[in-house]
């Protein structure tokens, strides 16, 4: 639960971030955003826990 | 205006260029190489080239100073039992 | 060859260059001129075919082959890397040391990496709309794997870095980028010819096979680079010659080397052992001695 | 002088500031070094938005943005195999000040919108970025 949380918190603001980055607004863009976005927030958590297992 | 900036930057790619050649140290040329890589970035987007830029920017930051350290350190390592290194061994992580 | 004789012919050489070099530059049209025959053309041939950055343009559509040449340098280049740079026989790994690294620093670290990663995302993805592109994006996202062995340390980043992933990733971006190139020649036209409907300029779907080539070489890029970086830590991090670091006692050192043999060949008779880097494929105790000789040879020269 | 001039002649400061620190990471000691690699990426990535307004370019802000992401990247790399990451008041001062100073005008004359959102996000990198690479840190912030 905490981890679908985590990696929810991620996508949501990375995907706020993807739209301010972009000029134009169409439903690709944003598709492509959320994809790319999924998959940075699925790095930080595993980053955060590689780092985080030591 | 824009020439002006241009030739600034000029100076600037010059001497960090020149700097560089100049240090016999390979970590501060490595230092003085990434300040060389922004000074050109910077000339190319005044020179209206911000494609070639962003190469210039993307591997001259992060990449190319990190392969030149982790080649020092392995060198230095190499050399540390001969003839006393830089940098004591055995610190590497 | 005496310090004079080098001295002359450089000048005579120099000397010879400046001349062409001089004339050359008469040659050129004057700096900042209005005319471009070739800006012109590029240009019209880039709106023609609704590609908004007249650069990824040039590089993916009119020069798309050329581009495939760069690719496959890159991918050569890796390659080398990755072949002279493994593990030899009389090398041991070792677990690198954990780093101490300041809270502060490492919180600022982890933030930025997925920061970094969609950063480098949005480069190969708006190549053919905005500066960029799969070179410079791929770059990016790379190096924002990084950013785990600046929060931490190598075994950081190796938790998260299945080298293997990576490596069938570069493959895969130069596969891909082939294979876009021979649809087009199986929908009837050249290798390489922008064949996919062009789109609504500056969009995403805009430039026809331009987005699809920048992805293949954004996935090459990053993969490339991530494998080359693999071979340049583990070398000054984690694989330890013979009577190279004496004060290694630790238990888990790994003992053989991971890259899988031929089956049944033995190694030394296969490969030149010599060529990368300066050792004799004796044992391991012998060939601590031969080093000191090739560095006493070194410092002769 | 036009007004896209004047974006040009302010994007001069930072550039010409560029020079001094040259010599100091070619001359200076190591803890100077750092300290100058540092500053380089915050006076360019300033610099480069500047030059993004003054051409008339917002697309160049891309360039600024890798600045701000991959510069601070590349300070910590440096510190991490110098094995020192000094405090800096200089490069604190800089970006605490040159940044407001900077990005301000620039979302003034852009205007509201998400083009005026991305100069803020590149100014907030640009600042996160030195300030956590200067700091004083507790233990006297040399553990990189």
């Amino acid at each position: 639960m905490a981890a679908v949380l985590e990696v929810l918190v991620w996508w949501i603001a990375l995907t706020g971030i993807w739209l301010v980055l972009i000029s134009t607004v169409d439903p690709l863009e944003v598709l492509v955003g959320a994809v790319a976005a999924l998959a940075a927030a699925l790095l930080a958590r595993a980053g955060r826990r590689a780092v985080a297992a030591q | 205006m824009t020439d002006v900036l241009i030739v600034v930057a000029l100076l600037l790619v010059a001497g960090a260029a020149t700097a560089a050649v100049l240090n016999r140290d390979p970590v501060r040329q490595a230092l003085v190489l990434s300040f060389l890589g922004l000074a050109l970035a910077l000339l190319f987007t005044f020179l209206q080239a911000p494609d070639v830029a962003l190469s210039q920017l993307a591997v001259g930051s992060a990449v190319t100073p990190l392969m030149i350290l982790l080649t020092v350190r392995k060198v230095r390592r190499r050399s540390g039992n001969d003839h006393g290194a830089d940098e004591p061994a055995g610190r590497e992580r | 060859m005496s310090f004079r004789f080098r001295l002359w012919v450089f000048l005579v050489g120099a000397a010879g260059f400046a001349v062409l070099f001089a004339v050359a530059c008469f040659g050129l049209p004057a700096f900042g001129s209005g005319h471009h025959p070739y800006g012109v053309r590029a240009v019209r041939a880039s709106l023609n075919h609704h590609t908004a950055n007249v650069i990824a343009s040039v590089n993916f559509d009119l020069r798309a082959f050329d581009t495939l040449g760069e690719e496959t340098i890159l991918f050569a280049a890796v390659l080398g890397a990755v072949v002279l740079l493994r593990q030899t026989q009389d090398e041991r790994r070792k677990t690198p040391e954990p780093a101490v690294v300041h809270p502060r620093v490492r919180r600022f670290a982890l933030l930025t990496l997925p920061l970094a990663l969609l950063v480098g995302l949005y480069v190969i993805a708006h190549g053919q709309i905005s500066p960029g592109g799969g070179f410079q994006g791929g770059v990016v996202t790379a190096t924002a794997l990084h950013l785990l062995y600046v929060a931490s340390d190598y075994r950081a980043l190796e938790r998260v870095r299945p080298l293997t992933v990576y490596e069938i990733g570069e493959a895969a971006g130069e596969a891909a980028y082939v294979v876009t190139g021979f649809a087009a020649v199986l929908a009837g036209s050249a290798f390489l010819a922008n064949v996919l409907p062009f789109g609504t300029l500056a969009t995403l779907s805009s430039g026809g096979t331009v987005p699809l080539l920048n992805a293949a070489i954004g996935l090459e890029v990053a993969s490339g680079v991530v494998v080359l970086l693999a071979r340049f830590l583990d070398q000054a991090v984690e694989i330890e010659e013979p009577g190279e670091d004496e004060e290694s006692g630790d238990p888990r050192e790994i003992e053989k080397p991971r890259e899988s043999q031929g089956p049944g060949k033995p190694r030394e008779s296969e490969e030149p052992r010599g060529c990368g880097r300066p050792k004799e494929s004796e044992g391991p105790e012998a060939s601590g001695a031969s080093r000191d000789d090739d560095n006493r040879d070194d410092k002769r020269e | 002088m036009s007004t896209s001039d004047g974006w040009l002649a302010a994007a001069l400061v930072p550039l010409l500031a560029l020079g001094p620190v040259l010599w100091r990471i070619a001359h200076g000691p190591a803890k100077d070094r750092l300290v100058g690699q540092n500053l380089v990426s915050l006076l360019a990535g300033l610099a480069l938005l500047l030059a993004a307004q003054g051409f008339g370019r917002p697309s160049y802000t891309d360039v600024a943005l890798v600045v701000s992401v991959l510069g601070p990247t590349g300070t910590l790399i440096y510190a991490r195999f110098l094995d020192v990451l000094p405090d800096s008041r200089l490069v604190k001062w800089t970006a605490l000040i040159g940044v407001p100073a900077t990005v301000l005008p620039l979302c003034v004359a852009t205007g509201p919108g998400r083009a005026m959102a991305k100069l803020l996000l590149v100014g907030a990198l640009l600042i996160a970025g030195s300030v956590v690479t200067s700091a004083r840190g507790g233990d006297g912030g040399t553990t990189a």
